[in-house]
């Protein structure tokens, strides 16, 4: 059963195996283990980012294309959903409609710059997708009539997905069952649901026909398979699939704007989670994210501590700021690149 | 016998690198059941006529027929689909996976299964055992597993021609399959290549080197020297004719100086 | 007889197929004539293209060094943004520094502390080239997909660095007076910095080909493009030419980075990063590697991106994707692609 | 033999996951023409690329003129004396034939009196001086890649299958010129297909395949002894005689 659900694709270590059951768990129990709205926060932010470093390593490690755009999909997944969520008002009608819009649009895109760039040398797709994913940031913030411009979208939700909503009267282990839980439930079900179908796909012909193209361009050509369109679909697939992360974003956070989507910063949070997680393994992403958005939310506290303790010192303290916490990950992204090019599974399943 | 349409036709096929012509108005016919052979010195443009059959080049004029339809300008996978095969002369494959995969994923390809997006890759049984039996052919079953980068040399060269087979193309081209092959190996490759033309539905195009193995497996020989087709017929005979010897072994009369080309820089062709 | 039947056959280039290769020559002058129909009023047109002209040569000087790096080493650099800012960091502190020649009255005094905060970025950002060829880049010749996520990862450190050296914050800075204010020619007012960008920029441009053309070291350059193997078995150290090549175009990338700063008047860590937009735009249009596409590629995004910002402001950045399109459509390797032998 | 220029003992070469040179042992004596005969895929340009240091044998050494130079970089082998000539001639097409020479003048400039020499040699290098050399014909390439080999004195020129692709009337003028290089007490290592020209230049002769030499002798031996040219032949050459 459990192999079926994994496509067969084992995680092939029992350090590994232990480490995913564990963040299963986490994740399926986060409200019961780790209550609060920060760790909850935490949780849902995990989930979509599984999804979204999922997708990005479908083209990043299985067809070894880079790609500067994947922020702009989920950022199109997100702007779907609230401008749908803010024109026709709080309602799963509006929620179907603009994740449906957005994902569509998404694949378009993707489909038209595949087309367009992944004739040519693989460097240009990385050079065309930064173009083309910055120009489309700063034309959503000068459409402010539409998309909120650098403010953003603020929107309701479906009622039966706040916090207001009860499901039932009291408590379960400490916990209220509301809206917001239902809400998380939404994000995690979803989330488990892509992360499988990923590993589905990755694990079909079609994924396996992917790695022979990132393997030998020239003879999968030879033997039959057209090359440009295996890179496109991948890229529209992963394109898909991160609108839809975006969708589940706008909708656990109730607000879409340029820096929660569109940033340039999110984009090497991604590249950063799938190269630290290892590239071209999908549990990668787990591991990646996972370790990612704890850090990111927990880390940044410490880093913080550290500052006021080295307050006497020079420097140390601006180095250890908050605020410079991409210098520490640019640097361990770097000696990454370096050391562990197949990343944290890569290193697990070495160890047997 | 009633006289069969060809099955692969060049006709005025040219290529030019710049001002270089590397495959200049070779018109060839090849009919189903034969076995060619193509040779000619280093440099002559058979791997570049390969390459412009295949369609890893474009005809800068010219034409390719398979089965009356003009492929002159279609892709390599879509002349792959019409029934092009192609083994590589310098090792081609896929160094990262494993043999068997290497042959399922063209398996998989002849079985048009690539865009299957939702199935499990190890749940098509047929395609796995398709490979596996090209690879018993091949005497490659034992190394299934291992990936191809830790196979020797002799055992790619091998594994690039059953690639070509599990395609079952109509036309197999060939491109020095023996090379660098040890003694003892080459045999199963030439036994090979006789069952396949034995089939007699098959027309396989071959470059080779060796003499002997010319001798015992071609039809019918063609020459091609600077780009030029400069003989063609039976082996014996083509081989005794002057022009041949005067391509080999350049002991021809005098002529007069070359003239230097006015057109930009030359790109090597690599297959 | 038979023996000329058989000898290589050489022909020589047909006239279009020489016309094919000017083309590209046409473009700059062609889009200055389309500009001129749209915009109608001659005085506009001329200070826009003007405008044009600097922003693109400016434009050109932080990406001729990014092309010619790619060119020779086939190194494709995510990470030159970060010179661009460090440039710009370092000029303006010289210049806050020299803020006396800055703000005296005599022309040749502001224009010496320009050349100095050039001077002096142009060496820090060579220095950091240095430093960064040796290693970020080294360790990953040959392999782009682990090129563009290391120098991806030198560019984050980088801007962080900005950050803890000169504080999160904006720099604002005036131009020196004899750099402000326009002019006039007939009914146009032309900016005197873009008269001074578009000279810097020309001289750099004709500079930057006679060492191509006529120097040992760019006749190494232009053979170490085609064959860098060939380079090496006649003797000398390619991977010297290497660091030198990086180092000039980081010095370039600063050089640019003072020049757009000034321009702006202000600098943020990140104007490197969001600069490299237009010059990976203009990279892309010119074919990777080549000298003079990324000239005519940085003319044409230049003239574009001011003709549309008057005409409709919003797209004017779509517009130079949409120009990136328009020539990989009809050249999908860029203007003047660089052939290697192998 | 007498003294011995280049010696490869147990050279093995790989390029990326294959194994092409499989325990090469090759012996260079100083002065006159060696040739090395083997057909197609036999290793023989990798043989001249790992002694030029443009791949790296992972075992077996390398001497040349006394010192070991298996491991030291390109350049490093060029200075010690090796001019390479490449099977793609590896001329700089952008260039003009007079900057090719000029690059190839390691130390700076070109001696007038070597480059008349050459001039006479190849009267095209003369006749296309300032042209863009991409626009030469491929047996002036040719005549340039050698061109840029001897412009400076060297001890070893390798020369890798310069008739390949040439007219038969270009194949003698090369075959001419090497001959008169020859006669300058230059080491030529030449790697050949075509046995007419490996006959009327070579001194010794060493016949490759699958990666190791198979036959070394001289050529004197090899041209008179018809059974030995049956038996290698049909390794080294397209077409028995």
């Amino acid at each position: 059963m459990i192999n079926r659900l994994l496509s067969g694709d084992r995680p092939r270590s029992r350090l590994l195996a232990g480490v995913l059951a564990l963040i299963l768990i986490g994740l399926a129990f986060a409200p019961f283990l780790f209550p609060g709205t920060k760790s909850l926060d935490t949780a849902a932010r995990i989930c979509i980012f599984i999804v979204l470093a999922a997708s990005y390593d479908l083209l990043l490690g299985y067809t070894g294309v880079v790609s500067f755009a994947h922020t702009m999909f989920f950022g199109i997944g997100a702007y779907g959903t609230a401008l749908a969520l803010s024109s026709l008002g709080p309602s799963f009608t509006a929620i179907v409609l603009g994740t449906a819009g957005g994902t569509a649009i998404a694949a378009a895109l993707a489909l038209a710059i595949g087309l367009f760039s992944l004739r040519v040398k693989a460097i240009f797709f990385a050079m065309v997708t930064l173009a083309v994913a910055s120009a489309f940031a700063v034309l959503v913030s000068q459409l402010s009539g539409l998309t909120g411009g650098e403010d953003g979208l603020t929107y309701k939700i479906p009622r039966a997905l706040g916090p207001a909503f009860k499901l039932m009267d009291g408590k379960i282990f400490g916990v209220r069952i509301n809206g917001r839980l239902l809400c998380y439930y939404l994000v995690f079900f979803s989330a488990l649901v892509l992360f499988l179908g990923l590993l589905r796909v990755v694990n079909s012909p079609f994924g396996r026909t992917l790695k022979a193209v990132r393997d030998n361009a020239f003879r999968a050509e030879a033997i039959g398979y057209r090359v440009v369109w295996y890179r496109t679909t991948a890229t529209v697939l992963s394109a898909a699939v991160a609108a839809l992360a975006g969708a589940l974003l706008a909708i656990w956070i109730r607000y879409t704007g340029p820096a929660t989507t569109l940033s340039m910063e999110i984009m090497i949070d991604i590249l950063l989670m799938v190269v630290i997680g290892g590239m071209g393994t999908m549990y990668g992403a787990v591991i990646g994210a996972t370790l990612f958005i704890l850090a990111q939310t927990y880390l940044q506290t410490l880093m913080a501590s550290a500052e006021h303790a080295t307050e006497a010192l020079p420097l140390i303290p601006l180095l250890v700021a908050p605020e410079r916490w991409l210098l520490w990950l640019g640097m361990l992204f770097i000696l990454s690149v370096y050391f562990f090019p197949d990343g944290v599974v890569g290193r697990l399943r070495s160890r047997r | 016998m009633a006289i069969e349409a060809p099955v692969l036709t060049t006709q005025d096929l040219t290529i030019r690198f710049g001002g270089h012509v590397a495959v200049d108005q070779v018109s060839c016919a090849f009919e189903r059941g034969t076995l060619t052979a193509i040779v000619g010195p280093n440099g002559a443009g058979k791997t570049t006529y390969f390459n412009l059959i295949s369609g890893q080049l474009r005809a800068y004029s010219g034409t390719v027929t398979l089965n009356g339809e003009d492929i002159t300008r279609l892709g390599v996978p879509e002349r792959c689909d019409r029934g092009i095969g192609r083994a590589f002369q310098l090792t081609n494959l896929f160094p990262t996976l494993s043999v068997r995969e290497n042959v399922r994923l063209v398996v998989q390809a002849q079985a048009r299964r690539g865009f299957d997006l939702f199935s499990r890759a190890d749940s098509h049984i047929e395609l796995i055992e398709r490979a596996e039996h090209v690879l018993a052919e091949v005497h490659l079953l034992d190394q299934a597993d291992q990936p191809v980068s830790a196979l020797p040399h002799g055992d790619q060269r091998k594994l690039e021609v059953a690639m070509m087979i599990a395609l079952a193309p109509q036309v197999l081209m060939f491109d020095e399959p023996t090379a660098g092959m040890s003694v003892d190996e080459v045999p199963v490759i030439l036994d090979l290549i006789r069952e396949l033309k034995n089939d007699r539905d098959r027309t396989i195009l071959l470059v080779e080197h060796k003499m002997d193995v010319i001798r015992s497996l071609a039809d019918r020989i063609i020459v091609l020297h600077n780009g030029q087709l400069v003989a063609d017929g039976d082996p014996a005979e083509v081989m005794k004719s002057p022009i041949v010897q005067e391509a080999y072994l350049g002991n021809a009369p005098e002529d007069g100086q070359e003239a230097p080309a006015k057109s930009a820089s030359e790109e090597v062709a690599r297959g | 007889m038979s023996s000329t039947a058989i000898r290589p056959k050489l022909v020589a280039a047909s006239p279009a197929e020489r016309l094919k290769s000017a083309a590209p020559l046409l473009l700059a002058p062609v889009l200055a004539g389309l500009g001129f129909a749209a915009i109608g009023d001659g005085a506009t047109w001329l200070t826009l293209t003007v405008a044009g002209l600097a922003m693109g040569l400016m434009i050109f000087i932080m990406a001729s060094g990014l092309t010619v790096v790619f060119g020779l080493m086939d190194v494709i650099n995510f990470g030159h943004g970060a010179f661009v800012s460090v440039g710009a960091f370092v000029g303006f502190t010289v210049l806050a520094w020299l803020a006396g020649w800055t703000q005296s009255p005599v022309v040749m005094l502001n224009l010496l502390a320009v050349f100095l905060a050039i001077l002096a970025s142009m060496a820090v950002t060579g220095g950091i080239g240095l430093m960064f060829e040796r290693v970020i880049v080294a360790p990953v010749y040959g392999h782009h997909l682990k090129q563009i996520l290391v120098t991806m990862g030198g560019l984050i450190v980088a801007q962080q660095l900005i950050h803890v050296i000169w504080g999160p914050d904006a720099i604002h800075l005036s131009r020196p007076p004899s750099l402000q204010g326009a002019v006039i020619f007939g009914e146009a007012a032309i900016e005197k910095y873009r008269l001074f960008a578009v000279a810097v920029g020309l001289v750099l441009f004709v500079g930057m080909r006679h060492v191509l053309r006529s120097t040992r070291i760019g006749l190494l350059v232009r053979a170490g493009v085609e064959n860098g193997e060939m380079v090496e078995a006649l003797g000398y150290r390619i991977r010297r030419l290497f660091l030198l090549v990086f180092m000039a175009g980081s010095a370039l990338a600063g050089l640019g980075g003072v020049m757009w700063g000034l321009y702006q008047e202000t600098i943020t860590a990140h104007m490197g990063s969001e600069i490299m937009v237009l010059v990976f735009v203009v990279v892309i249009i010119g074919g990777l590697g080549s000298i003079e596409g990324c000239f005519i590629g940085a003319l044409l995004v230049g003239l574009l991106s001011n003709y549309m910002a008057f005409l409709a402001p919003k797209v004017a950045l779509v517009s130079t994707i949409a120009l990136m399109v328009g020539v990989l459509m009809w050249r999908p390797q860029g203007l003047y692609p660089v052939v290697k032998a192998k | 033999m007498a003294d011995i220029l280049l010696r490869l003992a147990g050279v093995h070469t790989h390029i990326g996951p294959y194994h092409i040179l499989q325990g090469v042992d090759l012996e260079v004596p100083r002065g006159g023409v060696s040739v090395l005969l083997g057909r197609n895929g036999a290793g023989k340009s990798t043989t001249l690329r790992s002694i030029m240091g443009l791949w790296t044998p992972s075992e077996g050494e390398i001497h040349f003129d006394g010192a070991r130079i298996d491991g030291q970089s390109t350049p490093a082998i060029s200075r010690a004396g090796i001019a390479y000539v490449p099977e793609n001639m590896g001329i700089f097409s952008d260039l003009t034939v007079g900057e090719n020479m000029t690059l190839a003048a390691a130390s700076g400039k070109m001696d007038p009196q070597r480059l008349s020499w050459i001039k006479e040699l190849f009267p095209p290098i003369a006749t296309f001086w300032d042209r863009p050399a991409g626009t030469l014909s491929g047996g002036q390439k040719q005549m340039l890649s050698v061109s840029r080999a001897i412009i400076e004195p060297r001890k070893l020129i390798l020369i890798d299958e310069p008739s390949k692709g040439l007219a038969p009337a270009i194949i003698r003028a090369m075959t001419d010129a090497l001959r008169q290089l020859k006669e300058t007490e230059t080491t030529i290592l030449l790697v050949e297909q075509n046995f007419q020209m490996a006959k009327s230049l070579g001194d010794t002769v060493a016949v490759m395949d699958d990666g190791r030499i198979v036959h070394a002798g001289t050529m004197a031996e090899l041209a008179a002894d018809s059974d030995l040219q049956e038996r290698l032949m049909g390794l080294s050459l397209e077409v028995h005689q």
